[in-house]
């Protein structure tokens, strides 16, 4: 079955990429799998400079899902470019880049840098990092803030730019449209849910960063739940995830109207796990009665106009 | 490609208070060459536990790992419910483990903690066999805490430490430093982070730790487990446990 | 040890009580187990009319969680006072009624009635039901329209008033402090967050109401944050609850800052769960040193006045 | 008080297309006396699945007590890989069975679809035990699933119908309602709602029907396994299927 995904600045061979922050910059798993055989890679944030991130520990695990409070560690925008994409030329899979920063300068600077280099596809603007104190997530969860950071940074941007979203706002709708409206190219959802953990013997949080970022199966009704109300109430196209560990939850995510599907957390439990589902997404597609990618991506609400026949 | 294997269980027992041994065998077992690595290991069913579990290699004989755990959480008590002929899904070997291939003809100490005991008596057979002189010593919470006394006896002198003093001496490892051999060229040590600083504040000579830390990925792709490095130019400033280490030079990170 | 906890309106003789909708009237579960044993009751949502509630289906399993939609079903405040809190005459524990409408005079006209009744002890809000079209989350996720109906509520009411917020919000403690300025005596958190699951086979939501709201030990992690974050920055008692299945789930939330912890979905899983919790908090207690439950409350904030020696 | 236990299982065993027939036995099985009840039951290991899994009683004898289920999900498919031996955590029994007390020299009939068919197997022996005649209807996908065939056949006529015509008559279990003899007094129906609906639009005479619903509690307390009435002035206007079903008058409620 032809798998193929066209979307702004990515041609998806398969609608299946790693999400940002789950994957490094590809190098650990280019060790267990071709990096070709993904639909695309999405880099981890990139900042101006580089950061250290936060202390440790930065990762507690929780029922059905994990905290992480990494705050944007990266090596900054100029290694990255030297040395991760120069490392992702023997490659020829889609590079959605992320984008980070405290401030709209440090957006747009690191914007410009990444958008301008010929490894780069498209971007992916992070507004939704819970783990850094200034920036990230703060720009989230204010549609002005959002819009006006989405405006500029497109208008700097040589390659497409997908806005990623966070869960935690009262309206996901509102804040879809407004980086619409700011000339977004598509969105990605859903970011980590702020969450936390205690450690029972020394009534602390777990986390160095008190609270933490909660991703994994846990969150999958509510990034279905948001991919589904978001893909209806704008025309451009969204990436989905949140707590995808099996084929089935790919389906899900593209009924719910995702055009492409990340995969986050589940790269931790299972470094195999992209290309499984590549290699499994066209038997399941079948199973369902669906001859191509395109049949079931939306069903869940143009269901009337698509329904199939005998199932 | 890398590593990553069903591996098959063929002992898994308790061998002291709340702390088993398990032995595995599957492909990738003859990888498994330098002592200080660890497996990351799959558990709970589904998608229950969304991380794996780190856990070091123990021992390496005849196509065989040991690992060694003690139960602490829902991971490692799952574990310690697999039965003989199951399978438990491992990445590894992982990391970096103790850089010994050139060392011979040296009298090593081993310094371990509790379940930073496990790694050190891999590493004690190697160093044997290739000429050394190893004392270990060892320190556990308590009597009914203490495993593999016989097997680091059979490598060398073992001293044992418990903290109440139910076995061996009162104490902590630190306070055995003093009195050991003016001859001792390098320490190795494992075990919880204080008792690293007091190890390696306590010594002169050269030495190597290895590290724990809480893990996303395991494989150096997710940043979770990152420590800072002690020289400010260095050129990254931090190095990734699961990846960089678990093993550093003593001095080389901050503790 | 003393299990004891006195709250505006409600002397628990332990922190331990079901969660609103997910005990019914109590009826039920007094076959289980005599409801003496409880800290408190929480009875379901009151509203003015009987009302019938969503079509079914209306619960759906997710990964470590429940998706529901009932829609407030409920008799209405007139059959609730004659038959149910009748009914629970013959028990002594305290009851906490939640109140809700579509409406703020519907909310009023329950208030006053349920406020009014010898059996009830304190009332609780409910602004947070995500499975309404009227009134529920509405109210629950502006600010300004809660503190209205809360004052509204107050000046009816004859007994403590409790808020239920909803975690579906981008600032929870906003919304607690704009209740408790508007004179709420405590704060019940968290309602279930909004989700959907999808039927691969039909391509539909599985629940008749499209969304449903997500609970169980998912959105744990989402509850000790919200409860740590609020309890902190207000001054009334905060009743925690959001996915609490064994007893170190009910001491998180008291290290959090919850006065006393709320069960719902793990009823249904485990109808002996409440008094199965009571039973065992005393030994959990003591095995991490606390001699009374008020040193464990809120200890992961006020850490450093509390610290335990020895532990 | 109410009844929840840890079942033991003697029996689990796959008897037509994944289809299982477990049999258990426990402190509450003489507490389950009337044919339509159903079991609660807890599948999953800790809070991998946060409801239960209702299954009917299919029979009860000699103290043990028999539920057929089909997989079809997460929950089914782990019930099918308990081991003998092994218990499960059951409340039960629940809900309103079939009201068959007074029913005497009768000709009843059943008729059953797919997973609807277990409960009338019990249902069908009481009434024979009671001296009434029963025909039986059943209705299946295809041959690999149909079971409990010579079961029924020993309780009274047997009629099959598959939907491909593999087995017995090609076709649904209301094609036959005409066929039937004209002194059957009651019918008894349990099956997906399009062939209640069916079933209870053919017939005349009077009868009861047995409903599935996605449920929370099980118990009657969480409302999510309504239904309405048909009577617009019933005092209600709704049933709980847990608790005032699964059974029901036919036209009781809306189909
Ligand atoms: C490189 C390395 C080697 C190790 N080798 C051994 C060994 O040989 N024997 C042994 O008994 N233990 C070892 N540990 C510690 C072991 O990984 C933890 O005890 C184990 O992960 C606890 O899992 P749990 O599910 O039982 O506990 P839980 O507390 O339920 O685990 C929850 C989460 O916290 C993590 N976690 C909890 N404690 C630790 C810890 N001390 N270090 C790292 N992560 C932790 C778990 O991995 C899991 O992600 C090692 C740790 C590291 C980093
Ligand atoms: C009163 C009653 C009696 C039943 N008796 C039998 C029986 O004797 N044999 C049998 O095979 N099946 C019976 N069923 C259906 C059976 O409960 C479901 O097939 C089973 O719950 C599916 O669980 P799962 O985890 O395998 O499926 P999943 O689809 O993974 O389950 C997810 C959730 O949906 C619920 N669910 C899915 N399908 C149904 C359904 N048809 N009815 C109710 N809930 C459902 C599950 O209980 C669970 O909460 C009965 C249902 C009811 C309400
Ligand atoms: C350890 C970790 C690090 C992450 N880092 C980033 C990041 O740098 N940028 C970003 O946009 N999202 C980051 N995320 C969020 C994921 O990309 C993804 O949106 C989220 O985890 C939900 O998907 P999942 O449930 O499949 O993990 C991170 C998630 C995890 C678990
Ligand atoms: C089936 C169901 C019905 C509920 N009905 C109500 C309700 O009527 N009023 C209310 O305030 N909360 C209601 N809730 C929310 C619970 O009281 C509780 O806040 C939530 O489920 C989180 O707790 P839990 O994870 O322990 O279930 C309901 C929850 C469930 C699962
Ligand atoms: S655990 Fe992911 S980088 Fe080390
Ligand atoms: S399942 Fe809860 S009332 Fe029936």
């Amino acid at each position: 079955m032809d798998l193929r995904v066209s979307l702004p600045g990515l041609e998806l061979k398969n609608p299946i990429l790693p999400a940002s922050g789950c994957f490094g910059f590809g190098r650990e798993f280019s060790e267990f799998y071709d990096l070709n055989e993904l639909g695309a890679i999405t880099i981890k944030a990139a900042t101006g400079e580089g950061r250290y991130g936060n202390p440790t520990p930065r990762v507690a695990e929780t029922s059905g899902g994990m905290l992480n409070a990494i705050g944007l560690q990266n090596p900054g925008v100029k290694r990255i470019i030297e040395e991760e994409l120069k490392f992702l030329e023997q490659y020829d899979t889609p590079v959605l880049a992320n984008v980070a920063g405290s401030t709209e300068e440090e957006y747009v600077e690191v914007a410009r840098a990444l958008g301008a280099h010929h490894r780069v596809n498209a971007l992916e603007l992070n507004i939704s990092c819970p783990n850094v104190k200034e920036g990230g997530i703060q720009f989230g969860t204010d549609p002005t803030l959002a819009a006006s950071l989405t405006r500029a940074v497109k208008s700097v941007s040589e390659v497409p730019v997908y806005v990623k979203l966070s869960p935690n706002t009262g309206d996901i709708v509102e804040m879809a449209k407004a980086v619409e409206e700011a000339g977004a190219d598509g969105l990605s959802m859903i970011n980590t849910l702020v969450g936390m953990k205690l450690d029972l013997a020394t009534g602390r949080p777990i986390l160095a960063n008190g609270t933490g970022g909660l991703s994994g199966p846990s969150i999958k009704p509510v990034a279905i739940r948001m991919v589904y109300q978001v893909s209806q109430a704008v025309s451009i196209p969204v990436i989905g995830m949140g707590g995808v560990t099996c084929v089935e939850d790919v389906l899900e995510f593209l009924l719910a109207g995702a055009s492409a599907v990340a995969v986050g957390t589940a790269n931790f439990q299972n470094p195999m796990i992209c290309p499984e589902l590549i290699e499994q997404l066209p038997d399941l597609l079948e199973s369902y009665g669906y001859d191509s990618i395109h049949a079931c991506i939306g069903r869940s609400f143009r269901h009337e106009e698509t329904s199939l026949s005998g199932t | 490609m890398l590593k990553k294997d069903d591996m098959h269980i063929l002992q898994n027992k308790m061998i002291a208070d709340n702390t088993f041994e398990m032995k595995l065998t599957g492909r990738f077992v003859n990888l498994m060459k330098q002592p200080g690595q660890f497996l990351h290991i799959k558990v709970g069913d589904g998608t229950s536990h969304v991380l794996r579990r780190p856990l070091s290699i123990a021992n390496v004989d005849h196509h065989i790992v040991t690992v060694i755990y003690k139960i602490v959480g829902k991971g490692t008590k799952w574990l310690s419910e697999r039965k003989i002929g199951e399978t438990v899904d491992v990445i590894g070997p992982r990391g970096r483990g103790f850089p010994i291939e050139e060392i011979r003809n040296e009298h090593i100490v081993l310094i371990g903690g509790g379940v930073g005991v496990p790694p050190l008596y891999y590493l004690g057979r190697k160093l044997v066999q290739q000429g050394n002189t190893v004392t270990s010593i060892l320190g556990f919470q308590g009597r009914d805490g203490v495993f593999y006394e016989d097997a680091f006896r059979q490598l060398g002198e073992t001293l044992i430490t418990t903290d109440d003093g139910s076995h061996g001496y009162k104490g902590r490892v630190t306070d055995l430093i003093g009195e050991l051999d003016q001859d001792v060229t390098q320490y190795f040590s494992c075990g919880p982070k204080p008792m690293l600083k007091g190890v390696s504040e306590t010594f002169t000579i050269p030495g190597f730790i290895s590290l724990e830390e809480r893990m996303g990925c395991g494989v150096g792709a997710c940043f979770a487990c990152v420590c800072e490095t002690t020289d400010p130019e260095d050129s990254k400033g931090y190095r990734k446990i699961c990846q960089d280490g678990p093993v550093f030079r003593a001095g080389e990170v901050v503790l």
